[in-house]
């Protein structure tokens, strides 16, 4: 199994064990083995194709497995609805900023609020002090502080990105995964949003799927590369970087 | 008062007072107890419209078989005015008498199992909510649960339609078959046939009227209301965001479902009828036509909406009999594709803008932006 | 049903087999036009019933123009009036894109009430034209009658000629559209339209084609159809519902998917016609369809594919 | 409004001068001094006690048919009908000397729309008589309003019976009228034995079919081998077909209407069915109307039970065809129900005349008994009980679309829309 270092079992916060996924014959992930301790920011790559995306979407249950088991926190998700396993601190960000265009700021990050999720719930949900202080304190946090009252679909697009990393902080997940957070943002953005990125994985555990090296070296603590659906190599980015298993597949050309 | 404060006040408000005054000063005084009596029943299409501003304008699901909660309803009190209006001197001549008419057409001998529980108005009133309900709720968790949406959803309402339809004409021992339930009387002992009563119904029915679209004021403006925009536009957010999609779905159905079901038996009360050409596909289709002209994201633009289609068809009959439905087929393509947003968007683009600026000063033109404008794809 | 000899039996049964099969036939013709609209485009256009029986109506008037100017040929009419269906709904067709449906695209649902409303005007112009009774259209002779194959085994003339039609068509449109240039344009745009653009295809122009298409087949389906069903101004209302059942049923996106749907309603249809009344046999057919629906939302036919 | 032009008196009953009243006069009782105006302009001699919209010179009556929607085909007829008598009782001087004015409604398939228009023309047009509907449906939905607000209906359509009302005249054949004749001719005549019965899904082909089962196994003491029913507008009959060639019926019994009629017959003819030579069938439903639709040659041989022909030999259906035709082009075949329509005027006329009043009351009393000597099926009379004493006939189906009467009753056979054993 090519993970780097002992591991703990009490420190797993979550296990892919053999995890495989076909679309009609073809293996998106094969056979895949990834496991991420608590506390921890992971960086997966690897080049197109290499079911990045799909392994993010098999954890959050928007894909199912074909095969294999996938545990958080010891409880088996592969068969729960996405939204429960939201409900158990799974937070996910997508690879195109998925805000609600026609709502504010404010009303986004409400929504996001974990208080109210049932039906009768929402209907008699009250914006309390608390609330609104929650949201305060996360406006702040994602750089928003100034447009709370902004519709969301006339933002920047990096200003959406931060909007919908923050919609996942309100829920205060143990586990953040974020896809290409800082795709199609300018310098500044890429700096503030790694800031930002350091800032949260206090407490909790994160996975980013990223393109960008400079941006990678910036946060990275562990990398896993894949290729083809499964794990080609993972460690420190120094030691990846140097690996010639990588350098031909990925950074090679 | 500010001038924010009034402008939120107006924006909130004004459409619903107008509404309100047309409906209980203005129609009364001027029209004629026949005119008065075709509004009420126009009316009786503004529930259904306000559940599909809720569950279509707001929630993205379109659904093509209103009609049928709408019938439901309808039939659920035509059930029990059937059988008060059978009582056996009523139906002395019949070979049973106390059986609706038209079960001793066809040879029953006593009531069928489910019309027992319509001799009794409470329950009969819970039905005309619980059923259309319960239809929805079986029709909406299989395909909510399920993810099936958009058109397809459409389509199976579409061929629930048929499918009721065709069973209502076929077993006409049970239900009146293609006529329907036919010749109701009294309500209560109350004579629904009078003048008086037509009036006093219309009055009826313009009051839960108003209620209804309070109550939908109420779940809009609810955090509730903003979940159903947010699933509209991206479902998965939603769903990734921590909420059972699916439920929101059912509930918003199921509530779009009762309105129908409360708009069926206000439509029977004033008719005095109920048949089972309204369940049918093409009104199915003209519900969903009123809430676009009118406007699928204004509760009371939609509730206009049902009123001037209703009215349009009736005059363009009138003048034309034979010409109208170019009036009509134009007038849904015109909408359609020049004002999306029905007139209720018009009001919003010219309307509102003129009268902040003439009343209040407004340099500027752009109007308190209502929550949402965007169409629902 | 059991005072019947073994030879009646059988012989029924290979009848019965022959009718699901027409059944088959006409539900494909149906559905094939809608296929390539709904399917392909997305468009839910509400008018298709109407649009086959504008080919039904150029059947009619073709008829009459052979009888009147060219008697000799009158057995061969119904071909030429084939081609006339198609040329006049796809011209119809065209018109219809180019006013209306090409404002639209980025509204799915809304075409349907914008095609709502083109039916309800396309009925009334039937009916100020030809008049609100059905029209007869008359058929040569030799497409009218039955072949016996055996002494109590025989098959519909007309039946066959739909079945030939159909398979015709299918094989048609499927070649056009998965083996010619067009085909792949229009594959294209429905894939990716902003991208199609981009590499230089003329989106409007295959959308404006491929809608044409989809009327026209439903023009022909029409003009068929004059063999076996009625044509007055409301008659296309009595398809629209079993016809978007077909496609729905059988995965929007995929033609074969289609002609799979259209196999099993059909066969299941006229099987429970036969033990049951014709009523029941189409509510039972009806729920089977919803019921699988919600087992398989996409439809028969769907790739699963990667997001 | 679709109605003559020639003389436009609508007096207090024009929409803006009802408008202004009703606007001062939201309190009811005004309301009703109001309507009490509007009756008092009507008010004509001792013909008009009930403010009808009767002057000196015009009585305005309403034509209540579906015009769009899948009922337009089958009653264009009946309008056409409709419209020729009151051009040529208006030729002849009218009604009590006043010319019959006409506003007619779309009830557009639609049976609330049917309710909503009769309310109309009563309530607000106050027409002294409308003629109107096809489907029972569309009677039920109107009946209460013509009860409730004392109107005359004169209802053209063969329908299933079970009904009687002081409103309606009904001037088409009730159930028995129609179907009992035309069995115990085709026993008589084909000698047949077994029945398979056939019809569209709703009250009447049902209610029909029972009464028909009843005569062949209680009177005729005859076997049904099968019955079934479709729903409207269904149009794959095939399986059906394979079925009747199981059964082997010596009579097909056909109760099917509207479009599924045409995809009947020719699913049945390209069956193979022979309906000239070998296969009887026997059908209630289908005039010459339909047979536009079905197109000749594939019906050519069908036999037809009810009360009129196109082509009727007598001077009364001479002159009713030819002035058809000039009105309504030569194209134009005439059916059953158009003929039953064509009487509704004349029967009226010929009531108010005997009542010497257009009061609806009185109409209606005086209705039992009135003859009509000029109808082009023949002499016919009201009954007690508003149904009308008829012959029966059998016509047999031509290439060219038209009947050939094989059979007419001897006498005219009583309605009963109540048939006593048939239940």
């Amino acid at each position: 199994m090519p993970h780097i270092g002992p591991v703990v079992e009490s420190d797993i916060l979550l296990a892919l064990e053999g995890v495989t996924v076909s679309f009609d014959g073809f293996k998106a992930v094969n056979d895949l083995s990834l496991y991420i301790q608590k506390g921890e920011l992971r960086v997966i790559i690897g080049p197109n194709g290499a079911g990045k995306t799909t392994v993010l979407d098999l954890i959050c249950g928007r894909t199912k497995v074909s095969e294999g088991s996938i545990a958080f926190k010891d409880t088996e998700v592969t068969k729960l609805k996405e939204h429960e396993i939201v409900r158990l601190g799974i937070g996910r960000k997508f690879q195109n900023p998925s805000i609600y265009e026609d709502l504010t700021v404010l009303e986004n990050l409400e929504i996001s609020y974990p208080k109210g999720r049932g039906v009768f719930g929402a209907l008699g949900f009250r914006r309390t002090a608390e609330v609104a202080d929650r949201i305060d304190e996360i406006a702040d946090m994602i750089f928003l502080k100034e447009h709370l009252n902004t519709k969301a679909e006339i933002l920047s697009h990096g200003q959406k990105q931060w909007l919908e990393i923050g919609m996942l902080l309100i829920q205060d997940p143990e586990l953040l995964m974020l896809d290409e957070p800082v795709a199609g943002m300018s310098v500044a953005e890429r700096v503030k949003t790694a800031e930002l990125l350091n800032r949260i994985i206090e407490g909790r555990a994160v996975i980013v799927i990223e393109h960008d090296m400079k941006f990678v070296e910036s946060i990275a603590h562990r990398v896993t590369v894949l290729h083809q659906g499964k794990v080609l190599a993972e460690g420190r980015m120094d030691k990846i970087q140097e690996d010639p298993k990588v350098r031909e597949v990925y950074l090679g050309h | 008062m500010t001038n924010a404060k009034l402008r939120s006040l107006a924006s909130n408000w004004l459409g619903f007072v107008l509404l309100s005054a047309l409906l209980i000063l203005v129609f009364p005084a001027v029209l004629d107890d026949f005119r008065l009596n075709l509004v009420g029943k126009y009316l009786s299409f503004g529930f259904v419209v306000l559940g599909l501003v809720l569950c279509w304008g707001y929630t993205g699901i379109l659904s093509l078989g209103q009609g049928i909660f709408f019938g439901l309803g309808g039939y659920c009190i035509a059930m029990f005015l059937k059988l008060e209006a059978s009582t056996p001197e009523n139906t002395a001549i019949q070979s049973t008498p106390g059986i609706p008419d038209f079960m001793d057409w066809n040879q029953l001998t006593e009531l069928p199992f489910f019309w027992e529980p319509f001799h009794s108005f409470a329950f009969t009133v819970i039905a005309i909510m619980a059923v259309p309900a319960a239809v929805a709720f079986i029709l909406a968790y299989a395909m909510f649960k399920r993810r099936v949406g958009g058109v397809y959803f459409a389509i199976i309402t579409q061929a629930v339609t048929a499918v009721l339809t065709i069973l209502i004409i076929g077993q006409q021992g049970y239900t009146g078959g293609i006529n329907g339930i036919t010749d109701l009387r009294t309500l209560l002992g109350w004579d629904i046939r009078t003048d008086e009563a037509h009036n006093i119904l219309y009055f009826i029915c313009v009051a839960l009227l108003l209620v209804c679209i309070l109550l939908g004021r109420f779940v809009l403006k609810s955090k509730l209301g903003r979940i159903l925009v947010a699933i509209r536009d991206k479902e998965e957010r939603v769903r990734f965001s921590g909420y059972d999609v699916a439920n929101f779905k059912v509930f918003v159905f199921c509530v779009a479902a009762a309105l129908a079901g409360v708009g069926g038996a206000m439509f029977t009360l004033q008719v005095g009828f109920m048949s089972p050409t309204i369940i049918g596909i093409v009104p199915s289709i003209e519900m969903v036509i009123f809430c676009a002209l009118g406007g699928r994201l204004s509760l009371i633009g939609a509730v206009l909406g049902a009123l001037i289609v209703n009215a349009a068809k009736t005059t363009f009959s009138e003048m034309f009999p034979e010409l109208w439905l170019f009036a009509m087929g134009g007038l849904f393509i015109g909408v359609t594709l020049f004002f999306p947003r029905g007139l209720a968007g018009l009001v919003d683009d010219y309307v509102v803008p003129f009268l902040s600026k003439v009343f209040l000063g407004d340099k500027k033109t752009p109007p308190p932006e209502p929550a949402v404008t965007k169409l629902a794809e | 049903m059991f005072d019947y000899t073994f030879s009646e039996l059988s012989s029924i049964l290979v009848m019965q087999g022959f009718a699901g099969l027409i059944l088959f036939s006409v539900f494909i013709l149906m559905a094939l036009g809608l296929a390539i609209i709904f399917g392909q485009m997305g468009v839910i256009n509400m008018a298709h019933g109407e649009f086959m029986i504008l080919g039904a109506y150029v059947t009619y008037l073709t008829s009459h123009l052979f009888q009147d100017f060219l008697p000799f040929a009158y057995p061969a009419y119904f071909f030429v009036a084939m081609v006339f269906a198609f040329i006049v709904s796809g011209a119809l067709g065209l018109l219809v894109e180019w006013v209306m449906i090409r404002h639209l695209y980025a509204r799915p649902l809304d075409t349907l009430l914008a095609t709502w409303g083109l039916s309800l005007i396309l009925q009334q112009i039937y009916r100020s034209t030809f008049g609100a009774r059905e029209v007869g259209v008359e058929l040569p002779d030799w497409m009218m009658g039955s072949l016996a194959v055996t002494d109590t085994v025989e098959v519909q003339v007309n039946g066959l000629f739909v079945m030939a039609l159909t398979a015709a068509i299918t094989v048609a449109v499927l070649v056009l559209l998965f083996k010619s240039r067009w085909g792949l344009q229009v594959r294209a745009v429905t894939t990716n339209r902003v991208m199609s653009g981009a590499v230089g295809i003329d989106t409007r122009r295959v959308d404006r084609m491929t809608f044409g298409l989809g009327c026209g087949v439903a023009g022909v389906a029409g003009a068929a159809f004059t063999m076996i069903g009625s044509t007055g101004p409301t008659s296309g209302q009595l398809y629209i519902v079993d016809t978007f059942l077909v496609v729905v049923f059988g995965g929007a996106q995929s033609l074969l998917g289609t002609v799979a749907s259209a196999f099993t309603i059909s066969q299941s249809q006229s099987a429970l016609e036969f033990f049951l009344s014709g009523s029941m046999a189409k509510v039972i057919t009806l729920l089977i369809v919803i019921g699988l629906l919600m087992l398989r939302p996409q439809g028969l036919f769907v790739l699963k594919v990667r997001r | 409004m679709a109605t003559d032009d020639t003389s436009n008196n609508k007096g207090l009953t024009s929409p803006m001068r009802r408008k202004l009243l009703k606007g001062m006069a939201a309190v009811p009782a005004v309301a009703a001094f109001g309507g009490g105006m509007a009756r008092s302009s009507f008010a004509a001699d001792g013909v008009n006690t009930t403010g009808l919209a009767v002057t000196d010179t015009e009585v305005t009556v309403g034509i209540l048919h579906s015009v769009t929607g899948t009922m337009a085909i089958s009653e264009t007829g009946s309008v056409q009908a409709e419209k020729l008598a009151i051009d040529q009782i208006n030729a002849m001087g009218g009604v009590l000397g006043r010319k019959i004015k006409y506003i007619q409604e779309d009830g557009a398939s639609d049976w609330p729309t049917f309710a909503e228009k009769a309310k109309k023309l009563l309530v607000q047009d106050k027409c002294a008589s409308v003629f109107g509907c096809w489907t029972s449906a569309s009677r039920k939905a109107v009946l209460p309003v013509f009860e409730q607000y004392n109107g005359m209906l004169y209802y053209p359509t063969f329908y299933e019976g079970l009904e009687q009302s002081k409103n309606v005249i009904y001037t088409g054949q009730e159930a028995t009228q129609q179907i009992i004749a035309g069995l115990d001719w085709v026993v008589k005549e084909k000698g047949a034995k077994s029945f398979y019965l056939l019809g569209s899904d709703y009250i009447w082909p049902r209610t029909s079919n029972k009464i028909a089962r009843k005569h062949i196994e209680n009177f005729l003491k005859l076997k049904v081998v099968g019955e079934e029913y479709f729903p409207l507008g269904h149009t794959q009959f095939n399986s059906a077909i394979n079925k009747i060639k199981l059964k082997k019926p010596d009579v097909i019994y056909a109760i099917i209407v509207g479009g599924s009629n045409v995809a009947f017959y020719k699913q049945l003819k390209a069956a193979g069915f022979d309906l000239e030579n070998k296969q009887t069938l026997l059908t209630i439903s289908v005039t010459e109307d339909e047979i536009l639709g079905i197109g000749g040659e594939n019906i050519v041989g069908a036999y037809a039970c009810m009360k009129y022909f196109q082509s009727l030999d007598n001077e009364n259906n001479k002159k009713f065809v030819s002035a058809f035709k000039e009105m309504w082009g030569k194209d134009i075949v005439i059916g059953d129900v158009t003929q039953a329509a064509y009487l509704g005027p004349w029967l009226w006329k010929l009531t108010v005349e005997k009542a010497g009043s257009f009061d609806i009351d009185k109409v209606a009393a005086a209705s039992p008994g009135i003859e009509f000597t000029g109808a082009p099926e023949g002499y016919v009379r009201i009954h007690e009980n508003h149904h009308l004493w008829s012959k029966t006939r059998v016509g047999r189906a031509r290439t060219d679309g038209q009947y050939d009467v094989v059979y007419e009753t001897a006498d005219l056979v009583e309605p009963n829309p109540f048939p006593e054993g048939y239940q």
